[in-house]
C-alpha cells in the first residue's frame, strides 16, 4: 500500500502505468474501430511510448514534473483527439500539485478534477457526449468523495468508477469526435478514449495497492 | 479478409519516410524543419500573409502535397489519421510567418480543432497574429443548421487553391481569412465510398462493407456515412450526392460553379467521368453553369474505393482566386 | 473471387459514358468529333504541327485526359484496352491538322501499330504528312538491343509533355519528331504490379496473383512481367526497379533526370513517397541529379493495385520542353 | 451442300458466322485472359454485331461486297489487334472475288490465300509466332490443295485444318502481341484469335454443308 507519491514514486507509476496502456494497444485499436477511425491504440502507445523515454531522459524532481513530463510527452506524441485531451489531462492535472513534495489522496482526487476541467475546456464538451470526461468525472467524484481513506483507497475508488463510467458511455450517443457521425449506430460500443481513463487508473491502482 | 498488401517498408516508420519522399519529390521548392513533421515553402516571399495548412497524414496528396506557389505557405503534419500536435504547428506557422500573421486552414475535426487551438494560444503568446477556418463542406456529417459540425472532405482542396490564391494577392490576414470564409460559406461536399481503407500500422480495414454494399455520406476516416445501400448504377448514386449537395447551400438556377470530383483512394477514373456525365446532366437541367472542372486523386483514404462530389458556387472574386496559375506536387494549373 | 466493385451504368457503355463526361470535364476547351470516339481541342492554333495521341481506353487520364495546352490536340480513343480502329485515327488526324503535318505518338503495341499505320496509309493517299513515334520505355519487356520490341507505359506521359512542348514551339513536323524520338531514346520505366485489374464488360481480373506476391516488369494490360515474386519491402522494390532502369540506358553519373512515379491504379501515394524516398537514396549515391519529380496516377489499369518508375535523361533541349507549362484534364503545370 | 454462294448466301452465311461467334465471346475472352488482356471476346462481339447489322443495312449486291462490308464492319468497331488483323482478313481477302457472282471452291481458297498475305504484310508476322495466322495458313493450303472437290469439301478442309492450326499455336511461344512478355510461360495455351479464325471457319463448315 502507498498512501504518498514522491517524484521518485510517481514516476515509478507514472512509468508502470505506460507501460499497462502500450501493452493493451490493441484492444483500443478495436474499439476505435468499432466507432472512430481505429488509430486510438497505437496513438495512445505513441504518446505512453514517448512518456517513457522521456521519465527517463528527463529531470524529475517533483510529482507535478513527473506528471508534466507525461503529458507534455502525450501532447507532442500522440496527435489526433486523444493527444489534445490526454496530454491536457496530464498538463493540466499535473498543477494541482505544484508546490507539494508528495501526493496524498486530497492531491489526487484534485489532480483528476483540475485535469477534467482542463479537458472540458479544450474540448467543448459535457459529460454525457460519449467521450473520455465520461470516465473521468465519475472518477474525480468517487476520489473526491473517498479522500479520507487514503491515496490507495482514493485511487482504487476512482479506478472502480471509471469502469462503471466506460460502461456507461455504451448507452451514450456520441455528438462530438469521429464516433459523431454513427449517430444511433454508436449504442452498445464503449467510448475508446473512456477506456483509456479507465486503463491509466486501473495501472495506478494496482500500483498504489501493492507498491 | 487479408491484411491489405501494400508496398511498406516498416508500417510504424510510415510518417517519416513518406515525409522524407516528399520533401525530395519537391525538388528544393520546400524543406522540412528540424526534428518535426512540418514542410515550409523554400520561397514565402517577405510581407506575405502566410497560409499554413495540416492534418493527419494518410490521405496523401493532401494536405502536405498542397505546400507550393499560391498554394500552401506550410504544412503541418500529423500521424496517419491523427491531427498534428500543437508543437508542430507552432513551429511551423513561426517558420512561415513574415510579419503578416498566418491563416489556419484544415478540415473541422475534434484532434485538429483542439491542436490548432493550443498551438494558436502559443502563438498568440509570442504576438503573432493567428486567424483560423476549419473546413466544413461534408453536407453528410450534419445538418445545414449546423455547418459548424461538419467534417472538412474534399472542400479542403479548393478552400487551399482560393486562400492560396488570396494570400498570394491581398495584404491583410483579415482580408485573406474573409475570402476564405466566403469560399467555405460556398463550398459544399459528398461522398461514397465502396470499399474501405486500412491505417498501415494496424493492418485493419477502418469498416466493412458487404460485397454488394455501398455507403453514401462516408467520412474521410472511415466515419459513417447517412446510409448504406445496395449497389447501384452511377447515375442513381450521383442523382442522391447532388441531390443532397443541390438542396443544402442551395444552389440556384443562374448560379456558377466549380465542380470537383475526388477519387478516395481506388476508384478509377473512369468511373467518376462517368458520374460527372450525369452531374453535368443534372447541373444543366437546374440551369446552373459549371466554370471549371477538376477529376483527380487529392484526398485520399489510404486504399479506400469510392469519390466524393464538390461543388463551389463562385462569384468574381472566388473565380478569380480560383483561376490563378498555382503549383505543387498535388495539384497544379496553368 | 467476387467481381470488382465499380459504380458504373451499362458496362458494355463505359466508353461513350466515360467520353461524354470527359468532354463535359473540359469545360469547352475539347470538344468530339460526331459519331466517332475522338476528342479535339477547340483552339488548335492555325499553322501548328499537330499532336494526335491515343490508344485503348481504360487507362484514364491516360490518353484522352492530356489534350489540351502544350499537351495533345486531340486523342483517338478505343474501347477498353484496345487500340482505335483507322477510321477514328484517320478523321481526328483531318481534324488537328492545321496544315503542317501531324504527329503520331502512342504506346508501342501490335493493335495501336497495326490501326495508326492503317490511318497514315489513308492520310498519305489524301496528301496529309504524317510522322509516327512509338512510346517503348518499358524496359521489363524486351532486352536493351531489341527497343522497338517493348511496350509504352508510364513513359507516355513525359513523351505526350515533350512533344507537346515541342509542336507548340516548333515550326516543322520532322522537328518535332526529331525531339520526340531523343525524348524516347532517354526515357526508361519499370513497373510492378500487387493486384489485377478488369475490364468493366467482362468483369474478370486479367490475371491473378497470390496474396503475398508481386509482379515484378507488369505490363499495363497486365502482361506478365519479368519476374513473380514474394511481397518484399518498399526499399527492396525500388532497388530492383532501378537497378534495371538505370543500367538500361545506361543514366551515369552526372547525368540529370526527370523522374515519374506512376499510380497504376489502386496503390496510395503514402507508398509511393516511400518508395520515391529509396530512388533519391540510390540516385544520390549514383551522381544523378534530379530536376524535377512528379508522383501522381497517370497511367492507370482499372483497379490494378503497384506503381511504376520512369526516369528521363535530360538535356538543355529536353529540360526546355518539359519545363514548359501546360494544362490538360490529367496534368497541368504551371 | 452449297457448291456456290451467290451474294445472297454470302451474305446469309456471314449472317451465321457473326451470330456464331458472337455466342463464343465468353469462351475467347477466357482464352485470351490466359496469356493476353481479356478483351478478344468482346472485341470480336463487337465487330461482328457491327457485321450483323452492316450487312443488314448496307446494299450488298456481290460476294465481294458482302465481305468487305463485313471486314469495314470489323475494322470499325473490334479495335485492337483483332480489329486491325481480323478486318483486313475479310476486306483484303474480298478482293479475291472481284468480278465474280459467285464463290467457288477455287475463290474460297484464293479468298483465304489473299487476306492471308494482307494479314502477314500488316502485322509484320511469319507463320509460328503464336497468331491468328497459324490458323489462317493451314486453312488455306488445306483450301488449296482440295479445290477440285467443290466448295463445301474445301471449307470443310480448311475448317478442319484450321483446328489443328490452333492445337499447334499451343507449342509456339508468342513474340507478338500482348502474350509476347509470357515467353515459355505462353506454351500450352492456344492463341485466341487463331481459335477465332477456327470459329469463322467452323461457322462457314456448317453453312456449306447444310444450306
Ligand atoms: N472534444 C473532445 N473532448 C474530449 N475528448 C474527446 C473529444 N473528442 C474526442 N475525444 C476522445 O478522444 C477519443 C478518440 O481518440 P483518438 O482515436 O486517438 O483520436 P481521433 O478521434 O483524432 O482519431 C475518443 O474516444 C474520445 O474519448
Ligand atoms: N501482329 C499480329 N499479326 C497478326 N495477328 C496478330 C498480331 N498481333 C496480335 N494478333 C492476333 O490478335 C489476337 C489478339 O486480339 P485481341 O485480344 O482482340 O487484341 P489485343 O491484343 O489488342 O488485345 C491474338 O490472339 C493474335 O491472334
Ligand atoms: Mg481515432
Ligand atoms: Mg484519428
Ligand atoms: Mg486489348
Ligand atoms: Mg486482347
Amino acid at each position: 500500500m502507498t498512501e504518498t507519491l514522491n517524484a521518485g514514486s510517481s514516476r515509478a507509476m507514472l512509468e508502470a502505468v505506460s507501460r499497462f496502456v502500450i501493452e493493451r494497444t490493441d484492444m483500443l485499436t478495436d474499439a476505435d474501430l468499432a466507432i472512430g477511425d481505429g488509430d486510438h491504440g497505437i496513438g495512445m502507445r505513441r504518446g505512453f511510448e514517448a512518456a517513457l523515454s522521456a521519465l527517463e531522459t528527463q529531470s524529475v524532481d517533483t510529482p507535478e514534473s513527473a506528471f508534466k513530463v507525461v503529458g507534455t510527452a502525450i501532447l507532442s506524441n500522440t496527435g489526433g483527439a486523444a493527444g489534445a485531451v490526454f496530454g491536457t489531462l496530464f498538463r493540466a492535472g499535473s498543477k494541482a500539485f505544484a508546490g507539494k513534495d508528495a501526493i496524498d489522496g486530497d492531491g489526487f482526487a484534485a489532480f483528476l478534477e483540475s485535469g477534467l476541467e482542463a479537458v472540458i475546456k479544450r474540448g467543448g464538451v459535457t459529460e454525457g457526449q460519449k467521450t473520455m470526461i465520461d470516465a473521468i468525472g465519475p472518477a474525480a467524484r468517487a476520489a473526491r468523495g473517498n479522500v479520507g481513506k487514503g491515496l490507495s483507497a482514493v485511487v482504487a475508488s476512482a479506478a472502480e468508477a471509471s469502469l462503471s463510467g466506460v460502461e456507461a458511455t455504451r448507452d451514450m450517443i456520441a455528438t462530438t469526435g469521429k464516433a459523431r457521425s454513427l449517430g444511433e449506430r454508436s449504442l452498445g460500443h464503449p467510448d475508446p478514449g473512456a477506456i483509456s481513463i479507465s486503463l491509466i487508473l486501473k495501472a495506478m491502482q494496482e500500483f498504489t495497492a501493492t507498491a | 479478409m487479408a491484411n491489405p498488401k501494400k508496398i511498406l517498408n516498416d508500417p510504424k516508420k510510415v510518417v517519416p519516410e513518406m515525409i522524407e519522399g516528399l520533401v525530395a519529390a519537391n525538388d528544393g521548392r520546400l524543406y522540412k524543419l528540424d526534428n518535426l513533421p512540418a514542410l515550409i515553402r523554400t520561397d514565402i516571399p517577405d510581407g506575405k500573409v502566410a497560409l499554413l495548412i495540416g492534418g493527419g497524414s494518410g490521405h496523401e496528396p493532401l494536405f502536405h502535397g498542397f505546400v507550393g506557389k499560391n498554394m500552401g505557405d506550410g504544412a503541418a503534419c500529423g500521424q496517419v489519421f491523427a491531427a498534428p500536435s500543437p508543437d508542430v504547428i507552432y513551429e511551423a506557422a513561426k517558420a512561415v510567418n513574415r510579419g503578416k500573421g498566418v491563416l489556419f486552414l484544415y478540415g473541422n475535426y475534434a484532434g485538429d480543432n483542439m491542436n490548432f487551438d493550443m498551438a494558436t494560444e502559443m502563438l498568440e503568446d509570442d504576438g503573432i497574429d493567428v486567424r483560423t477556418v476549419r473546413v466544413t463542406d461534408d453536407v453528410a456529417a450534419a445538418p445545414p443548421e449546423r455547418t459548424h459540425d461538419r467534417r472538412g472532405i474534399a472542400g479542403d482542396i479548393y478552400m487551399i487553391k482560393i486562400a492560396g490564391g488570396a494570400s498570394a494577392e491581398l495584404d491583410s490576414l483579415y482580408e485573406v481569412e474573409r475570402v476564405a470564409r466566403k469560399a467555405i460559406a460556398n463550398i459544399r461536399s459528398m461522398g461514397v465510398a465502396v470499399a474501405a481503407g486500412s491505417i498501415p500500422e494496424t493492418g485493419k480495414l477502418t469498416f466493412e462493407l458487404a460485397e454488394d454494399e455501398i455507403e453514401i455520406g462516408m467520412g474521410a476516416h472511415g466515419e459513417a456515412g447517412i446510409a448504406r445501400q445496395k449497389m447501384k448504377p452511377a447515375d442513381a448514386v450521383a442523382d442522391e450526392l447532388m441531390e443532397k449537395i443541390l438542396t443544402d447551400l442551395p444552389f440556384r438556377k443562374g448560379d456558377e460553379v466549380a465542380l470537383l470530383i475526388n477519387n478516395l483512394g481506388a476508384t478509377t477514373m473512369m468511373e467518376m467521368l462517368i458520374v460527372n456525365r450525369r452531374i453535368r446532366q443534372i447541373l444543366e437541367r437546374e440551369g446552373i453553369k459549371v466554370h471549371r472542372t477538376d477529376i483527380g486523386t487529392w484526398l485520399t483514404v489510404q486504399e479506400m474505393a469510392g469519390f466524393s462530389v464538390t461543388l463551389m458556387k463562385l462569384d468574381d472574386e472566388l473565380k478569380h482566386y480560383l483561376d490563378m496559375p498555382a503549383e505543387s506536387l498535388g495539384y497544379s494549373r496553368m
